[in-house]
Parts: C-alpha cells; structure tokens; sequence
C-alpha cells in the first residue's frame, strides 16, 4: 500500500503521525469525515449552520434558492463558506467576509471617485462603484431648491473625486449597484475626522450609525464598513450615548428648528439669500480649528477600532465605548498601535462581556 | 511546502466578468535566486492554466461587469507550484467570500520505480516524472493534469487515481480550516 | 463571359456613352488621377467590367468582383450580430473583425419608448443598410421603407449562419434561378436568409439536413454548373449514411 | 486587446446541438482527425509544410555554428520559434505572446499555450539529442533552429504544428564537418554529402475539445460524465469549446507531456480513454510522416542520381 | 527570368499571393478595412497600414523594420488610404526563402512588393494604380542584369529596385527607386530603361494569374 502524506503546516505533530500511522486513505475517510456528508439540514437544525462551497444544504425541493447557492435537481448547495439564513422558505447564505453587499437603506460611508454626467461615481468599498444622482444631493441653497443647469457644470464644487460623504442607500440597479442619496440633514459631506476601514460584515447592523461618543467625539459606523471619527459639532443639544432612544439627527433636526440659531454645517433650511452663501458651508473643504486633547481623542477611537477589527470582533458603538474605556488603561495613544495591545483590548472586551453577561 | 498568498478584489468593468490571475515569483522564493524575466513563458502558462482551472469553478454569472483579481505570491518554492497555487487560490476566493460550485484542489503526484508518491519536493520534482492533479470538489473528475516528464502510459492511471485520493484529502483539511476560521469568527461576533 | 476583365490602371472605354449621359461610378469605379485632361474612369480593383443602360442617358459602370470584406452601400440586405448596445444603438457586426455598424433600437416596427425590441449580445438580425456616409458608422434598420412593416426583417431565431464570399451572396440573392437553390428545394424544405454581407443563414427541420444545406451552398462556390446536382447528391448522402 | 470573431448565439446553439446528436458540420464523427497532408518543400532540407484540413502551418529547420551557452558547454543549442502573425487570421497579432503574463487577451493567451506546448513536447521531451550537437565543448556547438510559419487557421494549431516541427526536424542534414583540433571545417552540401540531426523519438500532440451538453452544476456535481469530447476540432469547435487538453505522446508509448488546463470537469476514466486513443492516432501519424520521408528521400536519390547521370554524360561528351 | 505567382489561397484573410523569382519566394496576406485593433494607431482621415514582415527564419530584426518601412512609402502611394478613414490594413509578409544573403533586401523588397500587389487585387481594396516591381544589378563589366541570382548579386558592382505604375498594361510613372554601389547617371537611365521594359513583361503573366483568379472565383457562375 502506498504511504499517502499531505502535511498541513499548522497541524499539531500528534494529528500528523495519525495520519501516518493510519497510512490507507480509505479508512481515513471515515475516520476524519468530519461533518462533510453529515452536512443536510432538514428544518430542525440550529440556526447557525455553517457551511462551505459546494456543501448540499438540503435536498428538499421546496425551499426557494437565494444567495450563495446553487442547486442541481432537487438538491440546493451552498457557493460559499458562511452561515445559512432562512426567510419563510427563502434560503441563503451569507458568507463570513466579502465584499460589502448594499441594501436599500443602509447608511454608508464612501469616496467620490469619478465626476460624470449628472452624477457621481461613489467608492463604497462594493463590487460596482455607487451612484450619486446630483438630484440626490442637497444643494446649496436649501432643500427645496431644484437642480439647474448651473449646478451641472459646477457639480466639482459641490462634491469632488476624494471627498468623503456619507448617505443612504436610496435604491439598487439590476446589476446590485447601489444608487446613493443625502436628502437628509445627517447626510452629506464629511470633515473634521479621519476615515478608518473595517472589514463591512463587522459592522452590526443597527437603527443608527451616527452617534456622539464620550471625549467629544461623534462617529459614523458605515454599514459598508467604512467609518467615520470627527469632532461633535457644536451648537448641537448633547445627546447621551447609546442609552439614547433618541436618535442623533433627529435631535440635530430639533435643535436645528427649535432652536431657532442655524447650525453651519448641517445644511439648515433656509431661505435668505445670507444663508443661501452660508449653507455652501456644508460642502467646504476647510476644517474647523480642532483642539490637540480632541484629535488624541479621535486617534484613540481609531486605534480602538482597528483594534476591534484585528481581533474580529464585531463592531457597534456600546462595544467600541468600551473599547475606549479600556483603552484608557494602556496608556498613551501611540501604545495602541502595537499588535499585542490590540490583542489585549479585544480579549479585555470579551471577557467583560462575558463578566456581564451582556454585549 | 511553498507558501502562496493570494488576494482577489472584484471592481467594476464595464463588460463580461474577467477572471485576472497574476503569479509573482520573486528571486528570494527559490534556491538560486534567479532574477525571472518579466515576459517569462512558464509564469505567463501556469496564469493562464489557473484562470482556465477557476472559469467555470466560480460562478462568474454572479459578477456581471466585475473582474476579480487574484494574485498570487510565490513566498517560499520547495516543489508544487501549481498545485500550491490552485489550493492557496481557493482558500483565498473562499476567504473573499467569492461564490464558487465547490473547492478545487490539486496535488502533484510522481513516479519512483514502481511507487507513487504523493506531493514531491523540489529534489524529487527535479529526479521524477510527475504529474499535478487538479479535482472539484468530491468528484471523480478532473478539473487539471499536468505532466511535463516522459512518463509511460500505463502508468497513468495509477497516478491519476492516487491523485484524486490526494485531492479529496486535501478537501476534508481545507474544509476544516475553513470551518474552524468561521467558527471563530462567528464566536466573536456574538 | 462576355465582361471584360480589367485592373486597376486600366483606362475604362467611354467612347461608347451618349454625349451629355450622366455616367453613375458603381462600385470598384473612381475617375482616373493619371489623366487630369479628360475625364477617364478607372477601376479600382481587379475584377469584370460592366455597364448597365449603356445605351442610355444615365449609364453604371462598375466592377464585379468576389471579396470577402463587405463595404455598406445604401439599402443592402445583410444579416448581422448583436455585438453590443451603447444608448439608444445596438452595435452590429456585419463581418468578423471588420467595423462595427449602428442599429437604432428604434428602427423597429411601431418601436416606441415603451415597445423595443430586447436584443441580446449574440442575437442574430435580418436587416436593411439605411444609411452610410463618409466618417461615420453606417446605420441599419428593420423597416421596410416601402410598407413600414418588418418586411421579413428582424430577429433570425434558431438555424445556423455562416459565410460566403460576396458575390456568391449577391447572386444568390438576385438571381432568381440560382441552381444551387433549386437543386436544395428538390431535396429539403428550408427556411433561407441572404446578407449580402456573405452571411447566409439557414434554418430546416432538422440538424443533419440544415448542415447538408449549409455545405452544399459553401461548397458550391467551387462547384462548376454542371458538376452541380452530382455534388449536391453527395453532400446529402454523405451525412445520411452516418450512423 | 485584440480583434476577435464574432459567433452568433445561434451558432453556437446549433454547434453544439449537433454535436449532441454526433454531427460536425464537415462530416466528421466527434473522434475523427482531418486529414494531414504533409508536403516537403523540394528546394531545401528541413522545410515543410502540415495541412490540417484548411489549418496550414509550415517549419523552416536551420543550423548555424554558435559558441555554447557558459553553463552548457557539452550540448548545443534548440531554439523554437512560434510567433503567430495576422496572415493566419487577423484574430492573432504580432507581438502578443511575448508580452508575458501582463497580457490578458484571450488571443494572447492561445499563443503563450502553443509555444509552450511545442516547447515541452519538443524540446523539453529531448526529441533532438542536443548532446550531439556539440563539436568542440565549450567553443562550438550546432544552433538549430525551428521557426513556425502559422499560415491559415481553421483550429487545432498545435497538432499541425508539432507534426510540422518534427518532420522537419526529421527531414533536415546539416552540413558535415571536420574538427582538427580547435579548428572546424565545414563542408559545402555539394562536396559532402550532408547528415541528419540525431532524433531520439518522435513526440506526437493530439488535442480534444470538450463540451457541456448540460449546465455548469451538472458538470460540477452531477452524475451524468456525458461531456462531449471530440478531437481535431476546426475553428468555430475551437472557439466555442468549453475545456481542451492536449497529450503528447511517441510511438512507444510515452506520454512526452499531458495538459488539461481547467475549463469542463471530466472522469477521470474518459480522459483514460482519450489516451489511449491517442496512442493509436499517434502510431498511425508517426507512419505517415514516415511515409511521407521515405518517398522524399527516394525522389531526392533519384534527382541525385540523374543529376550525376547528366554531369557525367556532359563529361563524356 | 521567369516567376511564379500565385493568388487567393488563404481562408480567413481578404487576400493572398505567393511571389517567387530566382531563389526568392514570399507570401503576402492583406485584411481589410478591419476595426482598428489598437486606439493609437486610429487615423482620422485615411486607413492605417499595419505593415509586418515576417522572416524565414529567426525573429523580426531592424532588417525587417528597414523593408517595413520602404514598403509602407511604396504602398501609402497606391492604396487609396484616403477610403477608409479610421480603419486598418493588415498587410503580413512571410519570407519563404530569402535567395540573397543578409547585406541585400533587394529581391525580398522585390518579391514582396509584386506579391502584396497580388495580394491587395484579391483583397478588393481600392487601388489608385496597377505597380509592379523589379530589380536589376549592373556587373562589373557593365552589363545590366534584370533580376539578377544571389551569385550575380554578390558578384555585382551595384543593384537597384524600382516600382512603376502600370497604365493600359505600360510602365507609366516611376513609383520608387532605390539603388545601393557605384554607377554613373547614364546607367543609372538605362537601369531604369530596362526594369521598366522588364515590368511590361511581367505584367502580362501577372495580369494572367490575377484573371485566372477572379475566373476561379466565378466558377459557379460560368
């Protein structure tokens, strides 16, 4: 009989000589089949299945197939390795890490990268670039502005390739691209921060993505992953954490309307022709003065999510608090750069969720 | 073993999908640290080999007007390179969560005398006539073979059998790593 | 025969046209540039000589020749694929490797903003040379001009397709007693489109019978007149006595 | 990127139909090779010219006296060259091959096979015993060359092609030579008779194409194995198929080099098969090229012998 | 002093043709107008001629590119580029045999031209002229040698090629000359004389075989 050796770099020694010592494949077949036949699901199976390419979910006909599946005759398989997600008697599967795959509704983070016809290309870290209608967009000059011609031939001065903004996903073409909109007061361009990526399938998905953080700091958690850390605006009613079943904008709605003053910045409704130039604000290039404490601040808070990132730890804003609340505990901003800090962080975060048995 | 690592990104094209598959091999991966020509033939081959391998595995359907790139770094060469690469291709298009029928994979299978020995280092690679197998999934097809030796016929389907063998047991040790790798990951994001 | 056969260089003999005919350069005919003091017509490739109405007020010289490459001349009938569609245009391809030329999806049968046709890449048409100029794509359509109506234009469904050289086209086409065709009506019933582009495209009943079509027609361009029903009989025996 | 052809979806449709139903549209079964048509070029040694059906494609062999690459003093150098130029069709362009790995056309693509192909079926098989074509190690040795002239397309280039190469290199003498010392004389062909170059064997490709008569799952997972495979196939087969490999095979038995590259899954057993078919399509093709030079060499020795005939008669008149 | 010419034996380009003379043999091939394969290469107002030429043996050297370009001035002459404004033509030329050693290109330039006129006839693109070409080397003792083999060649005091234009079936106007060594002006003339007179006779067999061809090509019709 033939010896038939494939050694797997990360195997322990003792899982090696198994297989030596066993040296017939046949009969390591039946030792080592670990659940890859045993891999039908019929309804009672726990709801986080995971499954890899080319794994039969289920031979039974009457499931209707989605995403991550195909199916030859009566049997439906998986495309990818991920978790199956049952709807009524839709199945699929969603992969562990992938592209992000935009919705309807989804607030996100993207980049400008192309200035066409009417409308802007938008990096959203998806398989196609999105689109930006200039209709989409609030022009300056109040909501209820319609587009001209003018606003086409200085749609560069609005928004241009590199800026950053965030939106919502307003619809989907054939295709799954996304078309973009920031008819909102808590869309549109961003400043005063710095952008950090994260793995998109980390990013929990939640009724808000926008929140102020403790240290004066407000952060946007693209659903696609790419997120956004900048100063809290001033002039802006406080608004608690994410104990808060208020949401962020619609306080920033409230204390833009009751309060009477307008908040540069937020794009207000206005109508004089002094605010008309005012509200060209919302579009500027230019930071606003930001104090050292702020920016160690908001570096922190970066750090903070790369560390989650690194560690995989799915990310909201309660997590990403706590974070900062241990990360306080190493010390200098700098430190947490270091990759056996971010490892800490992550392994304090998990046992304290653990400790309370919440997160 | 040589290490690869491939990642893939899909972008927008405006036609058909495109599959693109660039292998690095950089002089510090191999023994005699020879500078390659940038137009070598063998590289160019073995790209065009594993596009053809992956075409029909992933399901290109999916990505109308994308192309993903994959590409490949040859890290450290001690034999099977083109099987290395075609396994290392379909952690890392799992890894992207890229759709695929099922896994390929492929192993190198050689000759001495009258025994057949499974994944050859470079030695025996240089001393051997062997051959690369390549499968999907649990099947009994094949997806690739390659042999570039003298090697007599009848000795074929011995090889070809064995290989086979090699594959589906490299399937289960993928498989596992990409259980375990998603396990984890689930576990955290609870 | 009785055309002449003539090269480029060639002086072509006007002697014979009526003075004051306006004479119609056709295909393969410029005026000469070696001779600036008369005017003198000259071809441009080898090929036959030939003059329609040249009795006439208004005489057409041109050249026959047999090529491969199609030149789009006004109201053509060619049989093009679906290369691609960009706005309002289909793109279509007329030979392999040549230029592609425009197919508005409006130039349809009551095609409107609602009502067009879906064509995909691939698809295979039937249609009319609408429109060619000088630095621009020529334009097809599936209208026929004189009804409105389709006209036989449009979608070719099913069949198969393949080339021609041009004049073996263009004779199949006009020449309404073509032997090969008749000789084909003897043995099959087929459906039969012809591009003057040098795609034919023929559907029959069955898989056999459309590829004994298909080579009868292709190989009957090396086929003598008389060696023709012979051969046909051949091309037919041929795949019937497989399997 | 390049110009390609353009197939309708009804040819393709009925392509593949048909093949289904064992029809190609020139009349052939689905294993049926065309006919080869070798033809010598009688003016000189080592140049002919391989149809298949319409494909074409002629090999000029040459030699010339080189210095040996430094690290190979003992062997002689083999060169091939399989630029693939418009005049076949204007689908492959000058240049594409040789620009790496960097290009992605698809032409491109088919040229880096072709060459590879011929370059491991001949030359990394050891068809021409470069060991003999040292004269004096390290300072002179033979440079032969082959060069590939692909002439029309009508598919399957790599058989043409191979048959081509190797009979010509079966076919072409070299000049004969003399080595005193470090000094080499090289004798004219009409002082000396000129020798052949050492062949050690004969590597024949054959290449099948194969064909989904079901979707891509069923290929994947099903259970069917009835992929439709055939051999020698023309151009549209070849432009429409969906897998191809290629086996390089000589007369006893060897497999010189095996490539399937991707494209449709097969069973294992039918690739079995479509070897040993090939090992008799090779013994039958290694016959004809034979054949093919026996009767050359005959008519050679009979314009030879009437060539002396007429000196001799000139002398004697 | 004879050649052989033959025409249109090649499937999947418009146009084909063999030249061969005294040792010296070559196929042509012309597509076209095709689509512009590569964005640079596009001309606004006329065709682009993709001129390559493929030797018999080795690769492509600036040997090759030197005969390129001559035919590329030869040929922008009697094509009508102007016709097909933003397309291409294919012209490859395989060498068979060369029949003169590497220092010379004239017969090559010579087989090459008549074969691409062969070529462009069968293609149907549109030529302003009929051309032909030939070449001539004068030896040492003077004598004017019409298509000369490689030996005359070598042994040659020097060698020119010129191309004219064919009206009515006579040399008409000189297209392009070229000649390499020493001779005086007279000979030069008398050069010139006789490779036109050579051409007119050429042309005749030439004519032959293009007619030959569109016959062939109308087989079914007679």
């Amino acid at each position: 009989m033939d010896v038939i050796t494939i050694t797997q770099p990360n195997q322990p020694q003792a899982e090696i000589n198994a297989t030596l010592d066993d040296g017939d494949v046949e009969m390591e077949d039946e030792e080592l089949d670990v659940d890859v036949n045993g891999g039908i699901v019929d309804s009672a199976k726990s709801k986080n299945d995971i499954v890899v390419p080319g794994e039969l979910i289920t031979d039974d006909p009457s499931w209707m197939r989605g995403h991550g599946t195909y199916f030859l005759n009566e049997k439906t398989y998986s495309a990818v390795a991920g978790t199956i997600i049952r709807v009524n008697k839709l199945l699929s599967v969603i992969p562990f890490k992938g592209r992000y795959s935009p919705e309807t509704g989804d607030h996100i983070v993207g980049r400008i990268v192309e200035v066409s016809n009417k409308r802007w290309k938008v990096d959203i870290g998806a398989e196609h670039d999105a689109i930006l209608m200039l209709g989409a967009v609030n022009l300056p000059g109040g909501v209820l502005r319609r587009k001209s011609e003018a606003d086409e031939l200085q749609m560069r001065a609005i928004l241009k390739e590199g800026d950053l903004l965030n939106a919502e996903v307003q619809s989907l073409f054939q295709d799954g691209s996304a078309s973009l909109h920031t008819r909102s007061l808590k869309y549109g361009k961003l400043r005063n921060g710095v952008f950090v990526v994260v793995p998109s399938n980390l990013i929990i998905r939640a009724k808000n993505h926008a929140h102020d953080m403790p240290g004066g700091v407000s952060i946007i958690l693209g659903v696609n992953g790419f997120c956004w850390i900048y100063k809290t605006k001033e002039n802006q009613v406080p608004v608690a954490g994410g104990s808060s079943t208020q949401s962020k904008a619609e306080a920033g709605f409230q204390a833009a309307t009751h309060n009477g003053g307008y908040t540069p910045g937020m794009g207000s409704v206005s109508i004089t022709s002094l605010e008309e130039q005012s509200s060209w604000d919302i579009y500027s290039d230019k930071n606003d003065t930001i104090s050292n404490s702020i920016k160690e601040t908001i570096s922190r808070y970066k750090n903070c999510l790369l560390a989650l990132s690194h560690c995989n730890i799915a990310i909201n804003e309660t997590r990403l608090a706590k974070a900062y609340d241990i990360s306080l505990g190493y010390g200098d901003v700098n430190s947490l750069v270091n990759e056996e800090v971010e490892e800490s962080i992550g392994e304090d975060l998990i046992n304290s969720g653990k400790m309370r048995g919440v997160v | 073993m040589d290490t690869t690592y491939a990642s893939s990104a899909v972008k927008a094209l405006p036609d058909a999908p495109v599959l693109s598959i660039l292998i690095n091999h950089p002089p510090f991966a191999s023994m005699e640290r020879k500078k390659r020509p940038r137009n070598d033939r063998r590289l160019a081959e073995l790209s065009i080999i594993l596009k053809r391998c992956f075409e029909k595995t992933i399901m290109l359907q999916n990505y109308a007007r994308s192309v993903i790139e994959v590409t490949v770094t040859i890290l450290s060469f001690d034999g099977g390179l083109l099987a290395t690469c075609c396994n290392s291709i379909t952690l890392a298009l799992i890894d992207a969560g890229i759709s695929l029928y099922d896994y390929v994979t492929a192993v190198t299978v050689g000759i001495y005398d009258q025994t057949a020995l499974l994944d050859l280092n470079s030695l025996e690679e240089a001393d051997l006539s062997f051959i690369t197998i390549g499968v999907v999934g649990d099947s009994d097809k094949l997806n690739l073979i390659l042999c570039e030796d003298r090697l007599p016929l009848d000795r074929v389907e011995r090889l070809i059998s064995l290989g086979i063998e090699g594959c589906h047991r490299l399937k289960q040790l993928m498989n596992e790593t990409v259980r375990e790798v998603g396990t984890d990951l689930l576990s955290k994001k609870q | 025969m009785t055309e002449q056969f003539v090269l480029p260089g060639d002086q072509i003999d006007v002697s014979t046209v009526v003075t004051g005919a306006a004479v119609t350069l056709g295909p393969n005919v410029a005026l000469s540039k070696s001779n600036l003091e008369q005017t003198a017509l000259s071809p441009t490739t080898a090929g036959l000589l030939n003059v329609k109405n040249a009795e006439s007020r208004s005489p057409v010289y041109y050249v026959e020749s047999n090529g491969r490459r199609y030149n789009p001349q006004v109201n053509d009938y060619v049989i093009g694929i679906i290369v691609g569609a960009f706005g309002e245009y289909y793109r279509v391809s007329l030979n392999s490797f040549s230029a592609p030329v425009l197919l508005n999806q409006f130039s349809f049968p009551n095609a409107s903003k609602k009502n067009r046709p879906r064509l995909q890449t691939g698809d295979l048409i039937y249609a009319r040379v609408e429109s060619v100029q000088r630095n621009m794509e020529a334009e097809l359509s599936c209208i026929d001009p004189t009804t409105g109506k389709d006209g036989g234009f449009g979608l070719l469904t099913g069949g198969f397709v393949f080339d021609v050289k041009l004049a073996f086209a263009r004779y199949l086409l006009f020449d309404a007693d073509a032997k090969i065709l008749s000789e084909l009506v003897k043995k099959c019933k087929f459906e039969i489109a012809i591009g003057v582009n040098g795609r034919i495209w023929i559907k029959t009943d069955d898989i056999k019978t459309t590829v004994a079509c298909s080579n009868a027609i292709r190989n009957c361009q090396t086929w003598k007149k008389e060696e023709l029903s012979a051969k046909v009989e051949d091309t037919f025996s041929v795949l019937e006595s497989h399997d | 990127m390049g110009l390609d052809y353009d197939i309708s979806t009804n040819e393709q449709e009925f392509v593949l139909e048909a093949l289904k139903q064992n029809v190609r549209l020139d009349g052939r079964k689905l294993l049926d090779m065309r006919d080869v048509k070798i033809s010598i070029l009688p003016s000189e040694y080592g140049h002919v010219e391989v149809s298949l059906g319409k494909t074409r494609v002629a090999c000029k062999v040459s030699a010339e006296i080189v210095k040996p690459y430094e690290d190979r003093p003992f062997e002689g150098i083999f060169q091939i060259n399989t630029e693939i130029s418009p005049m076949c069709s204007p689908f492959f362009e000058i240049g594409q091959g040789s620009s790496g790995s960097g290009s992605n056309s698809r032409q491109a693509n088919e040229e880096v096979l072709i060459s590879r192909m011929i370059e491991k079926a001949v030359r990394r098989s050891n068809a021409l015993d470069i060991e003999s074509l040292c004269i004096v190690a390290g300072s002179k040795c033979w440079a032969v060359r082959a060069d590939l002239h692909f002439l029309n397309y009508d598919g399957n280039f790599i058989d043409a092609s191979c048959i081509a190469v190797m009979t010509a290199l079966l076919h072409f003498r070299k000049p004969d030579i003399e080595v005193a010392g470090e000094e080499v004389v090289v004798y004219d062909t009409n002082q000396r008779e000129p020798v052949p170059l050492s062949i050690l064997h004969v590597p024949i490709c054959i290449t099948f194409n194969f064909y989904n008569p079901n979707g891509n799952e069923e290929n994947v997972k099903g259970e069917l194995n009835n992929e439709l495979i055939l051999a020698d196939a023309s151009l549209i087969e070849e432009r429409l198929s969906l897998g191809t490999m290629t086996i390089t095979l000589n007369k006893n038995q060897e497999i010189c080099q095996l490539l399937k590259s991707g494209g449709l899954n097969i069973d294992a057993s039918l690739i079995m098969n479509c070897c040993l078919y090939a090992s008799k399509l090779v013994s039958r093709l290694n016959d004809e090229i034979h054949e093919v030079l026996k009767e050359d060499s005959k008519k050679r020795r009979n314009v030879r012998e009437e060539k002396e005939l007429q000196v001799f008669n000139e002398r004697e008149s | 002093m004879s050649f052989e010419a033959e025409s249109g034996f090649l499937e999947q380009v418009d146009g084909s043709s063999t030249f061969e003379f005294a040792d010296t043999k070559v196929i042509s091939s012309v597509a076209g107008p095709l689509e512009i394969s590569r964005m640079k290469n596009e001309k606004a107002t006329e065709a682009f001629l993709d001129i390559n030429i493929l030797p018999a043996s080795g690769v492509s050297s600036t040997r090759e590119s030197l005969l390129e370009s001559k035919l590329l001035s030869i040929l922008s002459k009697v094509i009508d580029v102007s016709q097909y404004p933003r397309k291409q033509i294919q012209i490859v030329i395989q060498m068979v045999s060369p029949g003169e050693s590497q220092l010379y290109t004239v017969k090559e330039l010579t087989a090459i031209v008549n074969s691409v006129y062969i070529s462009l006839l069968n293609s149907g693109i549109s030529l302003q002229t009929s051309f032909l070409a030939t070449c001539c080397s004068i030896s040492p003792s003077g004598d004017i040698i019409t298509r000369p083999t490689a030996k005359q060649l070598e042994s040659s005091r020097s060698h020119t090629i010129s191309v004219f234009s064919i009206t009515d079936a006579a040399s008409d106007s000189l297209i392009y000359s070229d000649s390499e060594g020493t001779f005086t002006e007279e000979e030069l003339l008398r050069v010139l004389d006789s490779c036109a007179e050579d051409i007119q006779s050429m042309n005749e067999k030439v004519r032959e075989v293009v007619h030959n061809r569109v016959k062939g090509d109308y087989i079914w019709h007679i």
